[in-house]
């Protein structure tokens, strides 16, 4: 389910780097205004990914937001290795580079005065895969949000389940939903939002659950590989296939919100809640 | 610490617990994986016609089409009277393409989905029975809402209101088999497979080659006896030596005990207890380190 | 809504007519044949309309079928005069070709022992149209159900809403699903028999919400009409659109039965009922 | 005997209870008819900017798509928080064709229940504004579901547990308008219509020539005073002399006093009692002799 694992990687400006080319249109953009657009490009509005610690700068009110369940890391239980080495390896290489624990960062916090539970997936560790780890923290936000009655805000960016946890990542599917069935239960809302990219099994489990599935404009959503369908019918897909745009067409996209209006966004829906 | 499905679970208390169930088997997890392909193997319709007696078919998602690649109904098994859906493979070439190889659309997954309400209604257990390569990644089935229908059910069956067995008959194809599989019990035939993707599939990514399936299929863990070791399933249905396929009628008999035991097992659970049991049984799967 | 109304007018067999004349074939048939075959054309299985009472005597249970509501019957309350003459000499009109007063027959009984409410609609009656009086039989017997904890077995045969009580009969559609959804909450199986033809707004409200849609070969089964979707889309229909065998393919259908084994289809899918 | 609405009620009564909407009007129904269908004649879209502010959009049925002919969203009123969903005419031949003039497909009636029900999920009341020639009649429509998506907005609208008021601003077409229109109130302009089916339709069948369609106008009793008087709408808003067309601002402001005083009526109701209210309005509707 994890196609799109190796498909997309972001590649982030380096400290010394001093511009940075868009992967959407190949414009050159200086790095300290590419920042400044909250890593949107400025020319063609290519909406790049970013790490769940810059989201939470972007949309939380300063300070306020409270890691939870932060000491839950992955495990190799299955001793899974393939030609590029041990997935214990890989956990590890992941850790060092993205500086968090698992694929999502869990807590609590406000957006402009609301009170939410979030959680956060960064695509940098192991592409976002959903995990046990990954399930474990979705879930605990998700009953802390049920306890405490706030709604629960999950951003997504995965390419999948991860595979080198077997069935038991597969399992993370029915894992979150069940946390979702109970907030649908006691009428707590559940916001998904679906970022660049979010594929396979979280696109087939939390992410599409939302009561409000909202995205960031061009952003890829699917569930089964471009390629594999491309297989399996015989022809090129169109251009827009499985972009956010061609989502909400289809009517499974509530709204595609810029990043810069994003926050705005979030607290306007947010005061609609009224328990 | 390393917790076990929510547990500390020692190895010894783990190996205790399978004992009773593996066999020492000297066939890899590739053989089994031609096992539960093989072109003999019982299908869904078998043990429909060998198990079930009464089925009424029940057609239609109320919303788009009636997908062939699942199918379901009222059933009595024994005197137990219930409501039965499973993917729908096909015996020959005609009926595979007509049901799209058990590859359900988002139609077929709404559907399961109803019939499941359907049963809530005339308070019924329900048995899903999981066969199918995945969920079809085509297209249509892409733009009707493949991810959602089977996040739909996947969510909503953590709240159905009756019993939910759910039974791996063949291939346990990623989201196209959990998209009936969240059950309170999940049985397994001992030559069926439960993976997040085909062995060709991640040999493909992870190996750079589908040839490397059969080492994707190791590493997996996509076998009965694997999953039991996980905690992932709660009973293996033993097949006879070569496989399902070898006596219809044998495999039939075993399927029939199991799931009329799991049935009892299930019907003196008040609502509340079942629904708290459920959550608690996913809320347990997984092997992650705290700390 | 009612376009049918007039499309379909079935003729029965007299007393003293010796054969019939298929409508689906254009086969003559004995009327002893014809009768003995439940009306339906042993040539080409065409399922012919029956009144409500031959329904009641082929489905249910010798002298268990009891009678409720029968003393309701339409007024003209807003002196409705077309061309052809008023609605209230319509109503009496289509009482003394009928025998009946409403253009449905409510009441409980068995069928192979099973306990239910239901109600029948009688093409004859102003074309099963949906009026006050059909809306308020139809609710009645649904609260029966409801404070009885039987199911309820609907067999819809009409060409949909009653223009000549205008919005009234508008109305009837939200009352009478008013009663499903009361059905629903407490958990009664509701069973919607589609014969034919159902059309307008009786497919458009209770018909279509059956827990369990069930249909007789051929039925013609729609919401707008024929004759306006040509005008529409500038084309020709295809032979079996808003045909029963069309309705299950597009999954709105959930069985066609036929009519000599109507009764012990019902009888099954009751014992079913686990309460 | 004849019940009105579930009531025996005296002429006098009723005359009395109209006394204080009633205009006396020299218009005819078919005169209505044309004011209802006035090409300036503000649309939802209209009053969604003179009325509500902060207007959320909210798309999509979440299976098939997004039928642009009925929208809807979170919305102010006041200071009243609300979801609001209605047809959505267009104001010239582009947004029309987008819109399909105001008639949904069932996407689009879909929508508009997952809507309501996101709407109890956020404790948020429901306004509906009502203004359709009716339901698309086309072949995909039909296909797709149209009598079911519509007789399952009906009765899953008598299940809502929010306070739902529907407001029919100018053509009231048949199921095509009861498919969001069963409010806990009805409101509608002075010169809309609601009716069970179009004056031109009626009059080509029981008239057998369209052209009668001003005879089937009064005969059909569309109007809303007509209406108020069957005890089918529960308020009639005026409008200007010449009608809506000719003063927007006057008319949002009519709407908008009356949307609220109904509002605040119906926020002191526990969901119980609201439920077992609009359950009895529906129930009271319609008028038969007995015995
Ligand atoms: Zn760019
Ligand atoms: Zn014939």
């Amino acid at each position: 389910m994890s196609w799109y694992t190796k498909a997309i990687e972001e590649k982030k400006p380096q400290k010394k780097t001093l511009w940075i080319k868009c992967r959407g249109c190949g414009a050159h953009i200086w790095a300290s205004e590419w920042k400044q657009n909250l890593s949107v490009c400025p020319e063609c509005n290519y909406h790049c990914s970013m790490t769940a610690q810059e989201r939470i700068n972007l949309l939380f009110d300063k300070d306020s937001f409270h890691e939870l369940f932060e000491n839950i890391s992955p495990v190799d239980s299955l001793n899974f290795n393939d030609l590029k080495g041990s997935y214990k390896d890989k956990i590890e290489a992941n850790k060092k580079k993205s500086g968090i624990l698992e694929s999502v960062v869990t807590g609590h916090g406000k957006i402009k005065g609301f009170s939410v539970v979030t959680a956060i997936m960064d695509f940098r560790f192991l592409g976002g895969s959903l995990g046990s780890g990954t399930g474990e923290k979705i879930l605990q936000a998700a009953n802390f949000a049920y306890d405490y009655g706030l709604p629960y805000i999950i951003f997504s960016a995965s390419g999948g389940a991860r595979m080198q946890e077997g069935v038991l990542s597969l399992m993370q599917m029915a894992k979150t939903c069940a946390g979702v069935a109970r907030l649908n239960k006691k009428n707590i809302p559940f916001i998904s939002v679906l970022l660049n990219p979010t594929t396979g099994g979280v696109t087939a489990s939390y992410a599409m659950m939302g009561d409000l599935n909202i995205s960031e404009p061009g952003a890829v959503i699917g569930f089964a590989g471009r390629r594999v369908i491309e297989q399996t019918i015989g022809e090129k897909l169109p251009d827009d296939f499985q972009t956010a745009e061609y989502l909400l067409e289809h009517g499974f996209i509530d709204a595609i919100v810029q990043r810069k209006e994003m926050r705005d966004y979030l607290a306007n829906v947010l005061s609609y809640y009224n328990r | 610490m390393v917790i076990v499905n929510g547990v500390k679970v020692s190895e010894k208390e783990k190996r205790q617990r399978l004992t009773q169930e593996k066999k020492s088997r000297n066939i890899s997890a590739w053989d089994v994986v031609k096992i539960s392909r093989h072109p003999k193997r019982p299908i869904f319709q078998d043990y429909l016609e060998r198990i079930f007696t009464n089925f009424v078919e029940l057609h239609g998602d109320r919303a788009f089409g009636d997908d062939r690649a699942i199918i379901g109904g009222f059933a009595q098994i024994g005197n137990q009277k219930v409501m039965v859906i499973g993917h729908n493979k096909g015996k020959n070439t005609t009926e595979q393409i007509e049901r799209n190889f058990g590859m359900a659309k988002p139609e077929g997954y709404r559907k399961a989905l109803r019939l499941m309400k359907l049963a809530q209604r005339f308070n019924l257990p329900v048995i899903t029975v999981i066969d199918t390569p995945g969920a079809f990644p085509g297209l249509e089935a892409e733009e009707r809402g493949q991810a959602e229908s089977i996040a739909r059910n996947i969510t909503e069956m953590a709240n159905i209101e009756v019993p939910i067995i759910s039974l791996v008959i063949g291939e346990g194809g990623s989201g196209g088999a959990l998209g009936i599989g969240v059950g309170d019990r999940i049985l397994m035939l001992s030559n069926a497979i439960y993976s997040v993707i085909s062995p060709e599939g991640c040999a493909s990514i992870l190996w750079r080659d589908a040839k490397f399936a059969p080492d994707a299929a190791k590493a997996l863990n996509i076998t009965a006896e694997a999953l039991y070791k996980l905690d992932i399933i709660d009973e293996i249905i033993e097949e006879p030596t070569e496989g399902a396929h070898a006596d219809y009628q044998q495999i039939a008999a075993n399927v029939k005990r199991s799931l009329l035991r799991n049935l009892r097992n299930l019907s003196n659970i008040s609502v509340y207890e079942l629904l708290e049991q459920r959550f608690e049984k996913y809320a347990a799967m997984g092997k992650f380190a705290v700390d």
